[in-house]
């Protein structure tokens, strides 16, 4: 194969976003520099735990979103469209998780984008990312109304590839988010 | 030209190119009062030339976008226009209305214009860029809506293109857009914050939408190559525009009392904004290369590569130069912005423009195709005289600006504005110089108008 | 594409899934153990990578592209991991 | 296989990317007008003194200050930036008003000037007023850069 898996065209979107984030981690990394104390202060004001669930909710969600595929693959639409669903829990539990996580940030304690520069990258990279799983979820959500009007099969299944694709870069960002944000101090 | 009713279109441009050659006389106006300082003092003070130079600027390049607009979506719909009649009435009202403002400029003092147009019962003036007499932009309003209903209507009867939807999206977002002209709290942070609503969301948003769609009918028709493929490169393009410049927009809210913040969206985003048109010099060049057909408007082919070219440098590298907050933190406000205004919105707007002139007046002047050689030969002159003047301009005014950003506020003693402004005397005279030469590359465009008409029209050799 | 019968067992991509899952408690415990420091870093960075290059190869299936395409996602994470590497590195050399 | 490159997903890309991004946008101006309070300045604009400096701002407008000069760096870039000049002119309102009230009428030979706009006593005090609380506006870096603008 000369292409990758899906629509071409969310590829060169995907490489975009991949683009955007990497300026944001570099950013947080160098301003990290001049700001140890902070950042090795506020990090600890982190939800280790949610981040953890989160992260397995991502990539299990990545996971059933491997096998939808590979169900499509073998022409089978009814279990293509379980999985996506499966998937699209996954990413709810996601989006409630970390929706308590900011309940205690935002409302508990009252940080915002002007708090910190900690609070400032913590905000941005996870706010950003938050709305990149809705819109992932919401490809998602297209793909399997598709797929259980019997749209795709093993011939033509592009769509659900795109879908799958995006899912995927978003579980990626998460996986370097994680421990940059969280852990590495 | 298939349709009637897209001759329309002629007025618009022959108002566009008048508006232009005032624009650039203005612009040497200006120019020259940068180093003459008391040159026309008091008659035309800088502000009244900087307001007609800007003003007429972005009046003919709403004339240019209209005409555009009128000739491209009857095609593309593949019917006639809604109402020609509204076109051309429309077109004289905005163009008194124009006539009426840069003439209040040059006539009155700004503060009896203010006056006169009773600006104290909805404030709008005196604003860059939004000089405009109240009364004037809800004529704007007035004309653009007409327009829209004109040319939406067009298009609902009609063919239904990507080209068609992605230019009236354009134009729809220029219209709502300029509504925030209309907003002016006393409150400086939140009306320069809500005032680039207007200008970036236009310039960098909206507009470029307008014109992707104008150099995909352009290339389309020169070219020859399938619709479906330069449509699909045109929403790629776009797209990428408003992903990177929506949040852009931060490369504004640096420094005018809005958050912090704002540095890393703003120096992020902003420094992705090169993309789109680097994609955009590939895609042109790309459609050229695979060409089906050798159209015999060769200067059309040569204004819609050069745009992409020249919108890539000015945009994207001379934007890029002063985007990230590190460095606008020096150059803010110097005569970077100003090499990077003056390239970008030559490379970007008034290119496409032309382009689309080029291509569409020698059919609407009754042309089988193009003009005849004799003119295209002029007119290729103009373009790179204009061209060439152009990035000269812009590189005595980004040295100018480099050394200004020195003097004035990197160096352990800055000086002066004043001061400053002496010391880089020089750069403004040659400003001024290739300023010249654009005028007289100008000059050529419009005789190329008039040249060679009773020649037989230019066609292409067989390969 | 040639399909072939698959063997009962397990497929790759769950062994890929058990991996990445693995990886994110060694990096989780790391976390809530307080671990700090340059080295402990830069394994858990290291990991992270690891994990990304995972998904590009197996889940995103760019392993099986060849030429150009192979490649965007394995870039996209050295250039950022040396970036922050560094960052970190230049950070723990400061201190 | 299927074309690796539709128009229909460049299509919901350029649509769904920019609706995305416009959302985006509208929350990150949410967060801005919240955190206007704390920098705009905007405690001086009550009072008799904020009707003062509103009145300042409508003269800063109807007499097109911004087509020669900058304020916080935006407008023409002909003349000085002004968002601190009450600092420049040692934070003294009566300096910034003597200043402008002494412009020559027809100018300086051969050197720029700026215009004679004949304000009475009032229009000045406005003015001045205006331009201080401009420059009481929090900045980020605390711009410009120096003095000198």
């Amino acid at each position: 194969m000369r292409y990758p898996p899906g629509d071409l065209a969310i590829w060169i979107f995907i490489l975009a976003e991949l683009v955007v984030f990497a300026a944001f981690f570099a950013a947080y990394a160098f301003t990290r520099m001049n700001n140890v104390e902070l950042f090795n202060e506020f990090q600890q004001q982190l939800d280790q735990r949610a981040a953890l669930i989160n992260t397995l909710a991502l990539i299990t969600s990545s996971y059933f979103v491997v096998r939808a595929v590979s169900a499509i693959r073998e022409d089978n639409r009814r279990h293509c469209v379980v999985w996506l669903l499966a998937a699209l829990a996954m990413g709810a539990l996601f989006l409630i998780v970390k929706m308590g996580e900011y309940q205690h940030h935002f409302i508990v304690e009252g940080v915002s984008l002007s708090t910190n520069t900690f609070y400032m990258f913590y905000i941005s990279l996870t706010f950003f990312h938050f709305m990149h799983v809705i819109m992932g979820m919401v490809i998602l959500a297209a793909v399997v109304v598709m797929a259980a009007k019997g749209k795709y099969s093993a011939a033509e299944h592009t769509g659900v590839e795109t879908g799958a694709s995006y899912w995927h870069m978003v579980d990626l960002l998460w996986l370097i988010i994680f421990p940059l944000v969280y852990v590495m101090r | 030209m298939k349709y009637k009713s897209q001759s329309v279109a002629k007025l618009y441009f022959i108002a566009a190119i008048a508006l232009f050659v005032a624009q650039i006389l203005f612009g040497l106006i200006m120019g020259l009062q940068y180093v003459v300082g008391d040159f026309l003092f008091p008659t035309i003070p800088f502000n009244v030339a900087r307001m007609v130079h800007t003003n007429t600027l972005i009046i003919w390049l709403l004339m240019a976008f209209m005409g555009a607009a009128y000739y491209l979506i009857p095609e593309e719909a593949e019917t006639e226009l809604f109402a020609p009649w509204l076109a051309t009435l429309m077109f004289w009202i905005f163009l008194a209305a124009a006539g009426a403002t840069v003439a209040g400029y040059l006539l009155f003092s700004y503060s009896d214009l203010a006056e006169l147009t009773m600006n104290e019962l909805l404030p709008t003036m005196g604003r860059e860029f939004l000089e405009q007499p109240t009364i004037t932009k809800i004529g704007i309003v007035v004309v653009v809506l007409a327009f829209l209903f004109n040319i939406g209507m067009t298009i609902l009867k009609g063919r239904k293109t990507s080209i068609n939807l992605i230019m009236l999206l354009g134009l729809v977002g220029l219209a709502v857009f300029f509504l925030f002209s209309f907003y002016n709290p006393v409150n400086v942070v939140r009306d320069k914050f809500y005032w680039w609503w207007v200008v970036h969301l236009w310039v960098e948003g909206v507009w470029e939408l307008i014109l992707g769609a104008m150099l995909a009918f352009v290339l389309i028709k020169v070219t020859g190559v399938d619709r479906e493929v330069i449509e699909k490169w045109l929403y790629i393009v776009i797209a990428m525009v408003l992903i990177t410049g929506l949040i852009g927009t931060g490369h504004h809210f640096y420094w005018i009392g809005t958050p912090d913040w704002w540095q890393w969206w703003g120096s992020i985003f902003s420094a992705m904004e090169p993309i789109p048109f680097f994609m955009m010099t590939v895609f042109a060049f790309n459609m050229v290369h695979k060409r089906r057909r050798e159209h015999p408007n060769k200067v059309a082919t040569l204004w819609a590569l050069g745009t992409a070219v020249m919108a890539f440098l000015g945009a994207g590298v001379w934007g890029f130069l002063h985007t990230l907050s590190p460095v606008n933190y020096y150059t803010h406000g110097t005569q970077i912005t100003a090499a990077h205004g003056h390239m970008a919105f030559y490379g970007a707007y008034v290119m496409i423009s032309l382009a689309m002139i080029s291509y569409a007046m020698p059919l609407l002047r009754g042309r089988n195709a193009a003009n005849p050689a004799k003119s295209q030969v002029l007119e290729m002159w103009s373009f790179w005289l204009m061209t060439v003047s152009m990035v000269f301009i812009t590189l005595f005014l980004t040295g100018a600006g480099i050394l200004q950003s020195y003097l004035q506020r990197v160096s352990d003693n800055p000086m002066p504005f004043m001061v400053v402004q002496e010391q880089i005397n020089l750069f403004y005279w040659l400003r001024e110089i290739a300023g010249l030469v654009f005028l007289i590359g100008l000059v050529l465009y419009v005789a190329s108008f008039f040249v060679g008409q009773n020649e037989p029209e230019a066609v292409v050799a067989d390969r | 594409m040639k399909s072939t019968k698959r063997k009962l067992g397990i497929r790759p991509c769950t062994w890929v899934y058990l991996f990445l899952i693995t990886f994110t408690f060694v990096t989780s415990q790391v976390g809530q153990m307080g671990l700090s420091g340059l080295t402990v870093s830069l394994l858990v960075l290291m990991l992270a990578l690891i994990k990304g290059q995972l998904v590009g190869y197996y889940f995103m299936g760019l392993g099986r592209v060849k030429g150009l395409w192979h490649w965007p996602v394995f870039i996209w994470l050295f250039i950022p991991g040396i970036l922050i590497g560094t960052a970190f590195y230049l950070t723990a050399a400061r201190v | 296989m299927a074309q690796a490159f539709t128009k229909a997903m460049a299509r919901n890309i350029f649509y769904g990317g920019s609706l995305f991004f416009f959302l985006l946008l509208l929350a990150l101006t949410f967060q801005t007008e919240a955190d206007f309070p704390s920098r705009d300045n905007r405690a001086a604009l009550e009072g008799p003194k904020g009707t003062q400096i509103a009145e300042g701002k409508r003269l800063w407008e109807e007499n097109d200050c911004i087509g020669c000069h900058t304020l916080l760096g935006e407008g023409a870039y002909f003349a000085p930036e002004l968002a601190n000049v009450y600092t420049r002119f040692g934070n003294s309102t009566d300096a910034i008003k003597g200043f402008i009230a002494s412009r020559p009428a027809d100018g300086i030979p051969g050197r720029r000037s700026m215009p004679q706009f004949n304000f009475n006593d009032e229009e000045l005090s406005a003015l001045a007023e205006f331009l201080k609380y401009v420059s009481e506006i929090k900045t980020a870096r605390n711009w410009p850069p120096n003095i000198q603008g």
